[in-house]
């Protein structure tokens, strides 16, 4: 018997996965959506000291390798390996610089006593204590997210290179890029509800 | 023998049993991609699960007997009541009509040879047999097994000093094989129905499993991130849901509600797909208003996800979302209700052969029907007040669960025996074993609903004197509830073992699964078949 | 048999809604049984050979989706009035502010009198503000048909007016942990004037204590009893009966070592209970909120328990 | 057709970058809760860009893809709804 490649089908099951990653996120957004509207106040003085120019900086940079994976596919489908692999790699260093960027934002808060359970944290109101639990909770499961995709791009990389992804055969980079964009999107309405609205 | 003349059975092919992969002996079954064989691997495990919960369940009445009775410690029952939640809910009825009769019988039942994604199906699998392993493995890990019942509710999960944390990781993994699952599922059906398969083609059971996985795909992951924060609370105190740090405890309660009141459908839709299978066939004609059935499938799976608020009118949430729960929890009853009618119905006129499969199907029908009539009376604002966490919410539950589900995995596996094994079982003492089964249920669980009308409340390893009568008649009820058990499942194991040789069709259906040999060949179809009429035409 | 029929209004209201639906609920399962039970004799294979070929019949699939509706929203309604009644404390209500532990109450009224019991006056709507002081809890009397859980960081409300005078329980229905079960208590209805003797000879004496309540009567209100007891019986924790002086196996961090309990050890346990925990008891004492004055009162009561 | 595609992206991504720049300078201004609703209203914009082109959602086929979005919009406006049922009325 022949095996049976559906790829229509396995977009279809990329896409239902990312439903259900979107209400992974969703629960946390119930809980920031209930605790902003219990503590505005809190919450706006607490946005104040996240760094502003870091996060729109990573904003621009998610939005950028968003750009550079579906360059990517648009290659590869063309037959270029060559230019697409370049565009994953790209990506690649898209997300390690984005990652980099987290690392130095969460260790300047920790530095500063910031995080959760440290006896300055617990000696704020309630709202900043939430604030920040939520901070590091969201921002903590995205950056996982993130790295996730790293590993999952840097197979895809291998799998252009070797010509096992080529132009017949390059549903697994679309879904790839599916997965890249969707944490795109996180980030989006991360920035805003954690850096912005102040 | 064909399906309107287009499916020829031309092979004598080997049924799936026999197939001669890549493995041998039992990496040949933990290794494989063929859905009957997932499915199988998920019926052994779910009833070793099963019986290790009815075995906690069983102490649970023992030490119930009588105020007082000094069979175990405090601790020792609060730690037995939670797993008995925590493996019936997560590990037993959750996955077992979807993930094994789902797995076995849905690609069939549309003429497809496989899921979707079938090494995804085998991902399924494993992570649902580690989830269960890390389950386990918390009992005797740090602080020992959980005492905080299986809704692990803040702030008493996150002070107890049991193993938490990785009880909730372990559920949180079966969460990432019931999401999985339920994508499988769901592109199946959308990819895989052979030419002609419409959607008001499909056969019931394909509905119910159907909707079901959209629950699963979009409920699931809000449990997944709620197990989650509760670990990282515990590790690294957030705050989120601890009172002390601005948390509200109440928030844990909506979140684990979004999932676990959605969960009840997962586990009935699909039972209630197999009545719906099972009815038609033992009456000879087709089922009354396949599409009120079909579609009031979908309005359960939705409706059903907005009820949640109603396990918190005495949590102290606001009044106002009491009544809107409240409101949404009887409408829910609606569509439940048309499809019992429907069912009645069905059974009009018909020509109706009592075989143990349309049996079990109508007991559920029966119990489900207390179940969800004392769901109605505990759904009102006013009485919820008083029966709220008592014995009434545990009859209740029974009903529902052990009653509706239970009852129908049970006429889904006599129903389907003779196609999964080739071998027939004995009907007239399974006849028997309903009998015993009935009684010992009703005997096990209508004193609860007494007890906690009364005022008792549950999750007591105690209790005061003047509810003894009914906790005796009741753990009595319990002895001959197992004796059943063991009866009915004894009977499909001599089946198994000295049973005759089962018909390709005994029942004569008309559904795909029956119009290839017992036990299927590995690939199912010799020839996807073009499908050209309904699943129960008899003709 | 039936242990607690229903009292005071509240248990009034309650049962007509739930027999008013039970009714309706008996009636439709009777129905289906029936149905069920006929047709499949009337309609077995022996007597009927041959099905009718029924799909279904659009006029009485309407009629059996809008009966249902109607019927559900009329228990919904019947339940939503009731609930109105529940909800809405009379403004003359008797204030009590009742405080939830693992694994006791206290009630509190208004003239600062403590009791671990609940007493009120017949005839007199009541009204509670409930607190925790750790998880949650939930406030239950069974024959008054009311329960309110108990929330930490939340105050919520329950009132009730007894109608006749007696004894009820108040069952604690929000699983707490290892007592659960044993955080029982008692609604004590009394007559009026009964209750308002009580009530200001109560309010005396504490009046005469400068509101400073002995060790002895924190040792009940604090809800240390629930654990320990004073006479040398263990039960979930360690008896208090002759602890100072004593030399005690505890855990600190883990590790086994004897410590004497003096002074310092047992304001620290008060405090925070599990720096040590005594060798053979879970360690799950629930740490006190306490003045410095109670703390004083509550170790010299210790000391003298010889 | 397929390079036109390629220029879309560009212009995508350049509408991407335009709009951060947007919500970063309006957060400056102290708009009270109008604030908040322009800047979630921009990022629901951002994301429907990367939906309907990164993402091809524009571009697909079949009933399935259209109710995709909708569905978990739904599940998620309802699951917040009832649950400020609870919060805001408390």
């Amino acid at each position: 018997m022949e095996t049976h490649r559906d790829d229509m089908g396995s977009k279809i099951g990329m896409w239902l996965f990312l439903l259900s990653e979107i209400l992974l996120f969703g629960g946390l957004f119930i809980l920031y959506s209930s605790y902003r509207y219990k503590n505005p106040i809190d919450f706006h003085l607490a946005a104040w000291e996240l760094d502003r120019v870091l996060g729109t900086f990573n904003t621009l940079i998610l939005i950028t390798s968003s750009l550079s994976i579906v360059l990517s596919i648009f290659f590869v489908q063309k037959g270029n390996r060559r230019l697409s692999g370049l565009f994953l790699l790209a990506t690649i260093f898209l997300g390690i610089l984005f990652l980099g960027i987290k690392y130095v934002e969460w260790t300047a808060k920790i530095g500063h006593g910031l995080y959760p359970n440290s006896p300055r944290l617990l000696g704020r109101s309630k709202g900043e204590i939430l604030f920040f639990g939520l901070y590091y909770s969201m921002t903590g499961l995205h950056g996982l997210h993130v790295l996730i995709g790293l590993f999952i791009l840097s197979a895809m990389l291998v799998l252009v290179m070797k010509g096992k992804i080529n132009e017949h055969r390059f549903v697994p980079l679309e879904n790839t890029g599916l997965y890249w964009h969707l944490v795109d999107i996180i980030w989006i309405f991360l920035f805003p509800l954690f850096y912005l609205i102040t | 023998m064909t399906q309107n003349g287009v499916l020829e059975k031309t092979y004598p092919a080997a049924s799936f049993y026999d197939h001669q992969g890549k493995y041998r002996g039992i990496l040949a079954w933990i290794l494989s991609t063929d859905h009957k064989r997932i499915g199988l691997l998920y019926l052994g495990l779910i009833l070793l699960f099963f019986s290790v919960a009815v075995f906690f369940g069983f102490l649970m009445r023992l030490k119930l007997i009588a105020p007082g009775f000094p069979l175990m410690k405090p601790q020792m029952y609060n730690a037995i009541f939670t797993l008995h939640g925590i493996i019936q809910i997560f590990l037993v009825v959750i996955p077992a009509i979807p993930a094994i009769f789902g797995n076995f019988f849905l690609p069939i039942q549309i003429g497809a040879r496989d899921m979707a994604f079938p090494k995804i199906n085998l991902l399924s699998w494993w992570l649902y047999a580690s989830g269960a392993a890390i389950v386990f493995l918390s009992l005797f890990t740090a602080g020992g097994p959980i005492d905080t019942g299986w809704t692990f509710y803040a702030p008493y999960s996150l002070r107890t000093t049991v193993n938490v944390p990785l009880a909730v990781f372990g559920v949180f993994i079966l969460g990432m094989s019931s999401i999985l699952t339920g994508v499988n599922l769901v592109t199946t059906t959308h990819r895989l129905r052979a030419p002609g398969m419409s959607w008001f083609r499909l056969p019931l059971f394909v509905w119910g499993v159907y909707a079901t996985a959209w629950v699963q795909i979009l409920a699931t992951p809000v449990i997944g991130i709620t197990f989650a924060l509760i670990m990282i609370e515990r590790y690294f105190g957030i705050g989120v849901f601890d009172p002390a740090k601005g948390g509200d405890p109440l928030l844990y309660q909506h979140l684990f509600w979004i999932y676990s009141h959605p969960a009840v459908y997962i586990m009935i839709l699909p039972a209630m797909g197999v009545v719906s299978e099972v009815i038609p066939v033992f009456s000879r004609k087709n089922i009354f208003g396949y599409k009120a059935i079909a579609f009031s499938s979908i309005a359960i799976a939705s409706v059903g996800s907005l009820v949640w608020g109603h396990h918190m009118f005495v949590s102290g949430q606001s009044d106002f979302a009491s009544v809107i729960f409240s409101l949404l929890t009887f409408l829910v009853a609606v569509p439940s209700a048309i499809k019992v009618f429907n069912w009645v119905a069905t059974l009009y006129k018909g020509s109706i052969e009592l075989k143990p499969p349309l049996l079990f199907a109508l007991t559920f029908i029966f119990l489900f029907s207390i179940g969800g009539l004392t769901g109605l009376i505990q759904g009102a604002l006013a009485v919820n007040m008083h029966l709220h966490d008592t014995y009434w919410v545990v009859g209740h539950f029974h009903y529902i669960i052990f009653g509706g589900m239970g009852f129908g995995f049970l006429a889904a596996l006599h129903y389907w025996f003779p196609k999964m094994f080739g071998k027939m079982y004995d009907m007239k003492r399974t006849i028997g074993g309903w009998i015993i089964l009935f009684i010992g249920f009703n005997i096990l669980y209508f004193p609860m609903l007494i007890l906690g009308w009364e005022g008792m409340p549950r999750r007591y390893y105690d209790y005061p004197p003047p509810f003894h009568t009914l906790h005796l008649i009741s753990t009595i009820g319990s002895w001959i509830l197992i004796a059943g058990l063991i009866w009915i499942f004894f009977n499909l194991i001599q089946g198994l073992r000295r049973g005759e040789k089962a018909e390709d069709n005994p029942w004569k259906g008309a559904s795909l699964e029956w119009q290839i040999p017992s036990p299927p060949p590995t690939h199912n179809f010799e020839k996807i078949p073009i499908v050209g009429k309904g699943p129960y035409e008899f003709g | 048999m039936f242990v607690s029929w229903a009292t005071g209004l509240s248990g009034e209201v309650v049962d007509q809604v739930f027999f008013f639906i039970l009714a309706i609920t008996v009636f439709l399962l009777g129905l289906i049984t029936f149905l069920m039970v006929y047709f499949v004799i009337r309609y077995r294979k022996k007597r009927n050979p041959q099905p009718s070929d029924i799909h279904g019949n659009i006029w009485l699939e309407i009629i059996w989706t809008i009966v249902p509706t109607l019927l559900v929203l009329a228990m919904f309604y019947y339940g939503l009035t009731g609930f109105n009644f529940l909800k809405k404390a009379p403004g003359d209500a008797l204030k009590v502010k009742v405080i939830a532990r693992q694994w006791s109450w206290l009630f509190e009224y208004e003239n600062g009198v403590k009791s671990t019991e609940l007493k009120v006056p017949v005839g007199k709507p009541v009204k509670l503000s409930l607190t925790s002081q750790d998880v949650i809890h939930g406030f239950y009397a069974p024959a008054f048909r009311i329960k309110q859980d108990v929330v930490p960081g939340m105050t919520n409300t329950l009132w009730f007016q007894p109608t006749g005078v007696g004894t009820f329980d108040v069952f604690c229905t929000q699983y707490c942990g290892l007592q659960h079960a044993n955080m029982v208590t008692k609604i004590v209805v009394i007559p009026v004037d009964e209750f308002d003797q009580w009530i200001q000879k109560r309010g005396k004496e504490i009046e005469a204590t400068k509101g400073k309540p002995g060790g002895a009567q924190l040792f009940h209100e604090k809800g240390c009893v629930a654990c320990h007891s004073v006479d040398g019986t263990p039960r979930v924790g360690p008896t208090l009966k002759g602890l100072f002086g004593k030399e005690e196996r505890v855990l600190i961090d883990g590790k086994e070592q004897t410590v004497i309990a003096d002074e310092a050890f047992i304001r620290t346990y008060i405090l925070k209970p599990n720096t040590y925990v005594v060798v053979g008891y879970p360690p799950i004492m629930p740490p006190q909120a306490l003045t410095e004055d109670e703390l004083t009162e509550l170790v010299h009561y210790i000391k003298d328990l010889k | 057709m397929k390079n036109r595609k390629y220029r879309t992206y560009i212009l995508v991504w350049l509408a991407l970058v335009i709009l951060t720049g947007i919500t970063v300078s309006m957060a400056g201004m102290d708009l009270g809760l109008l604030s908040i609703a322009i800047v979630l209203i921009i990022a629901a914009i951002k994301s429907g860009l990367v939906l309907s082109y990164f993402m091809h959602l524009k571009y697909e086929t079949g009933l399935l893809f259209k109710l995709m979005i909708p569905i978990v919009l739904a599940a998620l406006t309802v699951f917040i709804g009832l649950t400020f049922s609870d919060v805001a009325f408390r």
